[in-house]
């Protein structure tokens, strides 16, 4: 139990990470509603972003921006690569917001269960 | 209509002013947090917001729909085409030490171009994405 | 020149996607397309003889070392991959544009082949680079194009299949990155060969394992791993037939190439054969993943699905060449890829000429086209022939390897199921066969006509594509075979 | 440790809030904590972009579709068993795996000891201070190639989706 405590403490940001991680996940999985599960998704993919970003921490360290005087930085490469990620992520945001925009027009509706009612009917 | 004056008023003193701060976040990425991505959505938005105040007719004529969509794969070709300069120049694919006469110049050149073409595509596509949805409206 | 071949060979269908975008027109989009499907085939094979004459050949972009910066790698195995995949751009060129006239709208036909070109340029992307983070940005490209391209479909279906390809390639995407980061932070590295020589150190520590979990599960959502295809069939269903003949016979190949690079070189063939129960997981879903979705396909009434299904259940195939990991186990998987790819791409652009023709897609509606469209037919034949494995065709091949790998573990079991497996095959392309041939034409057969010349050339260049390589197989199989032992199998 | 939780807390709210409305809204204050979270985490850039983008342009897209679309969720008609378990096996995997990570915040673990040295090469390589921007722009470049890339593609294939053609039927299905 002690040590179960200690590992929460010194893992806690982690331990947030994959609880949001799995949150998204549930959501794109367990709903039916197209906008909602787009928003899991990205809520998702943002959460993959501590799981680079908190190891690139270095305690006592600053932002990677060199001045004089500042020896300790944090670790720049995670950075980049999760820019990349946030412009992939919003990328996939606006394509699945489009084709919900145009499966609303031609179905009437954006909840899974009702789509796919609608094309065993018709 | 006379909040729409004092909108208007107030858009005509902010618009500037964010089209500035994304030229300081877009020249100022080499020394402070900032670069062409982040300089780009605030071009962008800028461009928005025009629309959303002014109405979308007067904004295509100021920004041209043709022209935003032209601007989406220039952006991209003014990145790729800097890596093919590199190859040109007798480095490899962006290497861009021996676009200038020595190579930290040479480098600082090429991230400031690659910079710029990354900041065109990413505010031509907010804008054109904004258009075509606008373009729906609701049925 | 010759030493920037590995940046061009990304790049020329990078740049021919920014000039489609730009000249918007749809005639002239068509033939920047052709012309950069017929670059690219010879960039890759001067590359692969490159590869096959002086050993692995190595790019490093922006002149940075591998370590800091981002390195191109091309060995025999994705030599071998980027010759298929832009082989098979260069032979759907001159098809797809009557196809593409005649099923997306004129005014979206130069946006179609910017996607077409991007999608190519994501593929060759994946395929070439050496660097874990870069192949998930290039992945990321093939995916968004791809979903577009499949909403283009005609029927409104095609758009909900475009959004749950979106949702599920994401999340297959997500868990490659997830399993990506998990190595970087425990090696600080993201070149994949930096990756297998720091990995040994650390291979059998928690977060090694998980990562190895999350990045099969993610490339298994990509290459449709049976139960994770269920995005394929509707994807395949409803897209253009020029987009579904792209995908089927490029971009499963693509995730099967990058499951067996992490596998088997980042990972390492040791530690995840010999110490992991892989051989065993990977076996039972590539076996249910044969017979379940070939069971399916007998069942299915529209042709492109059944061949859809079918092509899950190829995926198995190949997939079960991975899993046994030997190296004649990985020739068979490796030539199966070649095999379906030419097979599958023939019967799909067959298809594509049927619908062209008759606007029927109902197995029942196309009883009797045979009559009316006579060669388009026989190549479905032939196709038909070597996904089945009928000797003489590349199909019997790569199966035969497989049965021998089987054999050579001494798992006569498996080798039963392939042989059986291979009937399940034999249903459902003689049912369509026997609909073709045999029955009274329909309504909508009567209408049709044969297929155009540009159609007919590259669907008989696959079919005879097949029964050449059947006949003679030491081409791939060599490759194959240099492919195996550079990555440690015996 | 604040912030997290607060990040946790908004999550439940984004999970079962039902009105869609309150779900964009939730996922903008989202976002906003985790740009918090991430200047904490010395990720200034990365920071600022996460502000821009997901408490900026996805809010604006997910409000602007919500006005084309309606903005209800509707009540699952079946039970959630499967994603139940999806999730939890994800969950227990990565619990497993993330408590056996390098401890927080220390110098010597492998991410800094194994990795590239670019804080030491920025400057005189390149000349510039912000090392996020030269390891992005430079020393990984084509990955941002890539990324600029993946953005076009987004504009086009939106563009091919929504915008109504000359040719008349704006992509409607039939």
């Amino acid at each position: 139990m002690k040590e179960l405590v200690g590992n929460l403490a010194a893992h806690f940001n982690q331990w947030i990470t994959v609880f949001l991680m799995v949150s998204g996940l549930y959501i794109v999985i367990a709903r039916g509603n197209m906008i909602k599960k787009l928003i899991g998704l990205s809520l998702f993919q943002t959460s993959v972003y501590l799981l680079y970003i908190s190891p690139g921490k270095i305690l006592g360290g600053t932002a990677p921006i060199l001045e004089d005087g500042v020896s300790v930085y944090a670790n720049p490469l995670p950075h980049v690569l999760i820019l990349t990620a946030i412009v992939v992520g919003v990328a996939t945001l606006a394509l699945g917001l489009a084709l919900v925009v145009r499966i609303n027009e031609a179905y009437g509706t954006i909840e899974e269960d009702e789509i796919f009612e609608r094309d065993t009917r018709g | 209509m006379r909040l729409d004056v004092i909108l208007r008023i107030t858009a005509k003193l902010i618009l500037p002013m964010m089209l500035l701060f994304a030229v300081y976040v877009q020249f100022h990425g080499d020394y402070g947090p900032g670069g062409g991505f982040q300089a780009g959505v605030i071009a962008g938005a800028t461009v928005i917001l025009y629309a959303l105040i002014y109405g979308l007719g007067a904004t295509m004529v100021v920004v041209p729909v043709a022209v935003v969509e032209a601007l989406i794969p220039l952006g991209v070709l003014v990145y790729a085409a800097t890596g093919v300069m590199g190859l040109l120049t007798g480095g490899n694919f962006l290497d861009y030490s021996h676009l200038a006469d020595d190579e930290v110049h040479g480098q600082e050149w090429g991230v400031f171009v690659v910079e710029l073409g990354v900041f065109v595509t990413v505010a031509s596509t907010m804008v054109a994405i904004f258009y075509a949805v606008a373009g729906r409206g609701r049925r | 020149m010759r030493e920037h071949l590995p940046a061009l060979q990304v790049l020329v269908p990078l740049f021919g996607a920014l000039l489609c975008a730009l000249v918007r027109r749809p005639r002239a989009a068509w033939l920047i397309a052709a012309v950069v499907s017929w670059i690219v085939p010879v960039i890759a094979v001067m590359l692969l003889a490159q590869v096959l004459g002086t050993g692995v050949v190595s790019y490093h972009l922006g002149g940075w070392d591998p370590s800091i910066g981002i390195e191109y790698r091309v060995d025999a195995l994705n030599g071998l991959i980027l010759v298929l995949v832009s082989g098979m751009a260069a032979v759907i060129a001159p098809f797809a544009r009557r196809s593409v006239a005649a099923e997306v709208e004129t005014g979206r036909v130069a946006w179609f082949y910017t996607m077409y070109l991007l999608a190519l340029t994501g593929l060759l992307g994946i395929a070439i680079t050496g660097d874990a983070f870069n192949a998930f940005v290039f992945l990321e490209i093939s995916s968004l194009s791809s979903y577009a391209l499949i909403a283009l479909g005609s029927h409104r279906r095609a758009l909900v299949a475009a959004y749950q390809y979106l949702v599920l390639g994401t999340i297959g995407a997500t868990f490659y990155v997830i399993g990506v980061g998990l190595i970087y932070v425990m090696t600080g590295t993201l070149n994949l060969g930096l990756m297998a020589e720091r990995i040994g150190a650390v291979q059998s520590t928690r977060p090694v394992l998980a990562a190895l979990a999350f990045i099969t599960v993610g490339i298994s959502l990509k290459l449709a791993l049976f139960p994770l295809h269920v995005w394929l069939p509707n994807a395949y269903a409803y897209a253009p037939s020029t987009a579904t003949v792209f995908m089927a016979a490029t971009a499963t190949k693509v995730a099967i190439y990058l499951l067996v690079r992490f596998l088997f070189s980042v990972f390492g063939v040791g530690f995840v054969i010999a110490d992991l129960p892989v051989t065993p997981i990977l076996t039972v879903f590539s076996v249910a993943a044969i017979f379940a979705a070939a069971t399916v396909a007998v069942f299915q009434s529209d042709a492109k699905r059944m061949f859809a299904y079918s092509s899950v259940a190829q995926v198995g195939y190949i997939t079960l060449g991975v899993a046994l990991a030997t190296a004649t186990s990985l020739k068979g998987g490796l030539i199966h890829i070649v095999g379906h790819a030419l097979a599958k791409g023939g019967l799909f652009m067959a298809l594509g000429a049927v619908t062209m023709r008759s606007r029927a897609f109902d197995i029942d509606d196309l009883c009797g086209i045979g009559r009316r469209m006579p060669l388009t037919m026989a190549a479905v034949v032939v196709a038909g022939l070597s996904l089945i494995g009928v000797p003489g065709t590349i199909g019997f091949v790569s199966k035969w390897y497989l049965v021998v790998a089987a054999f050579e573990r001494g798992w006569w079991w498996l080798a039963f199921l392939i042989v059986a497996s291979s009937l399940i095959t034999v249903v459902y392309i003689g049912r369509f066969v026997e609909a073709a041939w045999f029955r009274e034409p329909s309504a909508a057969a009567m209408g049709a006509t044969e297929a155009p010349v540009s159609m007919l050339v590259p669907i008989w260049l696959l079919a005879v594509a097949t029964v050449f390589l059947g006949l003679d197989a030491r081409l791939p199989a060599g490759i194959a075979e240099q492919a195996a032992s550079a990555l440690g199998l015996r | 440790m604040m912030l997290l939780s607060m990040l946790a807390v908004t999550t439940v709210g984004v999970v079962r809030a039902r009105n869609l409305f309150a779900v964009a809204v939730l996922s903008g204050v989202y976002s906003f904590l985790m740009a918090s979270v991430l200047i904490v985490l010395d990720a200034v850039d990365v920071a600022m972009t996460e502000a821009t983008v997901g408490a900026g342009i996805s809010m604006v897209l997910v409000l602007g579709v919500l006005h084309l679309t309606k903005t209800d969720e509707a009540r699952p008609v079946h039970r959630a068993l499967l994603p139940l378990f999806v999730a939890t096996v994800t969950a227990a995997i990565l619990v497993w795996a993330v408590s056996a990570l390098p401890p927080f915040g220390i110098a010597d673990a492998p991410i800094h000891v194994a990795g590239p040295d670019y804080l030491a090469r920025s400057l005189a390589e390149t000349g510039i201070a912000n090392v996020v921007t030269s390891v992005l722009a430079s020393y990984r470049g084509f990955d941002t190639l890539g990324e600029t890339v993946v953005i076009f593609t987004a504009g086009i294939a939106v563009l091919m989706l929504l915008k109504r053609t000359p040719s008349g039927r704006g992509g409607e299905s039939s």
